[in-house]
């Protein structure tokens, strides 16, 4: 089979909202599923870490997030003077690229499973280092000479919001537990975690169906950006994967962060640093776009991106 | 009955500014407020409550006619331009 | 102040008439409503909401009385005979 | 239309009176009562909703004056000292 | 034991509703848990029909659908006529005993499973099958001469109501993905099913106590059709699965699919589609004296009559 | 390491809880983990008793019952005349400090786990006895010589309040299958409980995070006892260990029992039976101050109390 069986479930969720079925996922199981994911990829990301010596990914890491951070002042740019957006909407989309969506990350870990590639475990932290510095530049480029940030309501809404927070929190507590000290929640957070993100995917469906619906008066020029820009954000991620020397998976799971757009930690944080900026075109561009085109079409390109440049050496 | 005339102040806003809320409302000098979750359409388009950014929240404010009118301009002047945002005053008897 | 005299309109019905009244509702003309989740006890016993089929639903309108007029003529009509349906109207200023 | 006046008594109180306090409700002589979840600040502090001890329950029931004065007379006499409680009225039109 | 521990989960709940216990599910953590069985058992159900050819279930599939359109057409005259209840509600429920119960099917499946007895995997698609042709009925039975019918709501109800919609979305996805694919996903929605199942009985337990509480005022007569109805449709299920050579297991959750009555599917489907009938009755029926009388007594009798019938060859 | 992984799932929703995060637990998320916890450990020891004598544990039982009723005893007049609290206030601490806490408990015995110790299995059926006993002491106290108990709404609170219920209904389902009837559900219940319990855990620091905030009001006498009323009350539960001739793990279970301190089933109790009482005082001690402790600091106090007596022969 070329995909995964779980963004069957996603493509459930979104059949179920578009004809108008009645099902419907309370609102509280939607926060209970993200809670436990974000842990669980926290608690994965931070028993890696123990097995690792920290100091190997500094180096990486500093490139990573360095090359990350060119992914909104690049988006900015594009939807401002070719999108002809307001700078408001502009800079808050902007941030959302340049964040990162644990769901496409982990659905691209789930890729890997299925194609039996390995990767570098560190690569999850990422999740938390590359969301700050999107969200700080997005609200800089809102603001740049136009009245003030309400910084302090929006740099705790990212470091404190709940995303950030249980990602580190995760990686924290499996760091100090270690692999020998997390193995009696491996069965929930672990074995379990396929299973609960099929759930996950199957709201995530439901939820973009809606938003898909809202698209249709925002016009082309924002579903071309939805689609190329993590075209774009994925070859610079392949590129630096290869310079960095990473595996074909740490390489697929690196532009997959890049291609990624964020729609939990990003639109609360926007929401409050820039609330001008109409959510319903960054959710909608996300949520209702790249996301589906990631876990089902943009996957696969990258993986054959990945297995291309690795079979040039660096 | 030793009922008082009192207003109640409604309001409904979007979840993620709950805390927000609740802050200024105390800070402008009320005694107490209610929140309950909810749903609805308005001009920001519908709100379906499904998921964190999606959801509502209403605020009942039990107060005097000035408390009533101190909220509703100070949330006028700095969310309702920004957010969904709906306001509205009734009179009440305090039964207690 | 800016305070505009319009009537709220409440109705309580049963939750799986939801969708289906909320279309009737922006059909007739409103501009939004609100929704919250509610269960009670009327002539239809009671209603605990602790299963899909068990709950009710809230509906706030805000409108103008012959909007309110309209939706409550409807409602009586189509829905009243068959279902728990409560409905009732009070002014209230709205203050944006 | 048939509209008849009659009052709206707003209760507000903690979570764990709800049973008893339909039942009471009930035995005064309502015909009916409708429950929502709420949380809320007050005199008692804050009351979270974040598990169970810590909620609120706001009871809306439509009746006429008398029945609303008897309910508030039996409430402040027995919880009004020891638990949160907020109790309002106002006249609506009751439409079916 | 005589019978399986998890019906002890139902007395629970019951007893807990009966005495007034402050227990209660909340009405999300009830809608989680009904996706989640209607899911997995969707998913079961494709797995196993990709594991056989479907040719094979045409033939016996259309005698099972046919003669289960038989139990409505029977059970309205008796109501009406018998029962002495109005048109509508006698259409009502016989559209519920018409469709099935995904959860007494479950206890079915369990109660094999403690047996050591397999089935024939594709019974599990009856469970989607059966569901429609009762509730068309019954809103026919319902109208018959008099006004009409919603159609457009209601068979939107009918095919994109959750339960049907999940049922066949598992379906689907199982068929789809095969035993492979669904592997990982085997844990949260195979090996954890019982333990979830466990739950749900004792929610609705809690439920059903409060409806038995009504049952007072219908008197009798419904109580018997309550009662009776399940043992009629069972022997149809038995005679019909013996002339179709099904096995023991096979003969035992046809049996139980025909006796069981649904309470998710039918009663909204039926509210919209006969709202003047009384939800409480047919409720009151289905999930107050239906439900339980089949995971406690009827199925114990259902597979005494499949292993009586198996012993004598087709 | 010094203590369990699970424990800094208490202090990361601690933390949450004192940075003001928006990380929320929704209340019907609560609910669950509270009932699929309260069952989980009911079942266990059902599960426990079908394995031995029941006749083994009657005097025992016995002691540790007629001790435990001593905590409360102690408590009141403690409160009233050294800590000055009202007659109301002093009885409904009493009572929470003399009944027992779950979630204490369970990470009792994921220590033991840990310390690789077993432990009498009998012990969690002190969960349900010693739950009744305290709670009445605290009505009376708080009525002696004045005014009346409302008697019939307490008792029902406290043998129908949902802790009791599903401890003693998960008891009895337990002892009915027997460890091979209860197989079936061993998945969820025992492998997963770890786990569960860890988000519980998050959730109880999220909401002790509140109470803590509470504290400064309350002032040092109520800290003060909330930190060395459970060292007293372990003493008493490892001295009876000791002359029961529990093991090691069965004492240190007694010590935490006798240690911990109720905030389910006491504040429901205590808020119908002693209403004037103030019931943020309570559970402040209770859950603010106590529990952190016990979980922390105590048990391992506790443990090395018990391997200290268990040198001693009794
Ligand atoms: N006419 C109305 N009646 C009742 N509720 C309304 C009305 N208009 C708006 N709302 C509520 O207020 C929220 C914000 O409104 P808006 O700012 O118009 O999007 C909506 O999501 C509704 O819940
Ligand atoms: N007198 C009343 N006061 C407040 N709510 C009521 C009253 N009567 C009925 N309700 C609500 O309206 C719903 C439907 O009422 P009914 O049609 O009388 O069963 C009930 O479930 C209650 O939630
Ligand atoms: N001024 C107020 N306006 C609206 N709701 C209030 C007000 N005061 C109290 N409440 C609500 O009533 C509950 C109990 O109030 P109290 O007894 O003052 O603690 C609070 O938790 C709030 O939900
Ligand atoms: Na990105
Ligand atoms: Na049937
Ligand atoms: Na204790």
């Amino acid at each position: 089979m070329a995909f995964e069986p779980v963004v069957l479930f996603f493509l459930l969720g979104a059949v179920a909202g578009l004809l108008r079925s009645d099902l419907k996922i309370p609102s509280s199981i939607y926060d209970a599923l993200s809670i436990f994911l974000l842990l669980a990829i926290g608690l994965k990301g931070g028993v890696k870490l123990a097995e690792h010596p920290i100091g190997e990914m500094v180096l990486p890491g500093i490139a990573i997030i360095i090359a990350g951070a060119l992914i909104p002042l690049l988006a900015f740019p594009v939807l401002r003077y070719f999108g002809r957006m307001s700078r408001p909407d502009s800079a808050s989309i902007a941030a959302h690229y340049g964040s990162v969506s644990v769901v496409t990350f982990s659905v691209g870990v789930t890729f890997l499973g299925q194609k039996m590639e390995s990767f570098e475990g560190y690569m999850i932290v990422f999740l938390v280092f590359l969301e700050m510095p999107a969200l700080i530049i997005g609200a800089l480029l809102a603001r740049y000479g136009q009245g003030e940030v309400r910084w302090g309501k929006m740099l705790h809404e990212v470091f404190f919001g709940k995303s950030i927070f249980l990602l580190a929190g995760g990686l924290l507590i499996g760091y100090i537990a270690g692999p020998e000290g997390i193995k009696p929640l491996d069965l929930l957070f672990f074995d379990l975690f396929k299973g609960v993100l099929a759930l996950f995917l199957l709201e995530m469906g439901l939820v973009a169906a809606s938003r898909m619906a809202d698209l249709r008066t925002y016009g082309p020029v924002l579903v071309g950006f939805a689609i190329v820009m993590p075209l774009l954000s994925a070859v610079l991620g392949t590129a630096l994967g290869w310079m960095l020397g990473l595996s074909v998976g740490g390489t697929l799971l690196l532009s997959t962060l890049y291609a990624s757009a964020s729609y939990i930690a990003a639109p609360a944080a926007m929401r409050i640093a820039v609330p001008e900026a109409n959510p319903a075109l960054s959710i909608g561009a996300s949520l209702g776009v790249t996301f589906p085109f990631n876990i089902f079409i943009g996957i696969p390109i990258y993986y054959w991106m990945a297995t291309l440049v690795s079979t040039t050496g660096a | 009955m030793t009922a008082k005339s009192m207003i109640l102040l409604t309001i409904i806003s979007e979840a993620m500014l709950e805390a927000i809320l609740a802050d200024e409302i105390m800070q402008l000098g009320a005694k107490g407020y209610t929140v309950t979750d909810a749903r609805g359409r308005g001009t920001h388009g519908v709100r379906r409550g499904n998921w964190t950014a999606g959801g509502n929240v209403r605020f009942d404010v039990v107060g005097d006619a000035e408390l009533c009118a101190r909220i509703v301009a100070r949330l006028k002047e700095v969310y309702e331009r920004d957010y969904g945002l709906l306001m509205y005053t009734s009179p009440v008897e305090l039964q207690n």
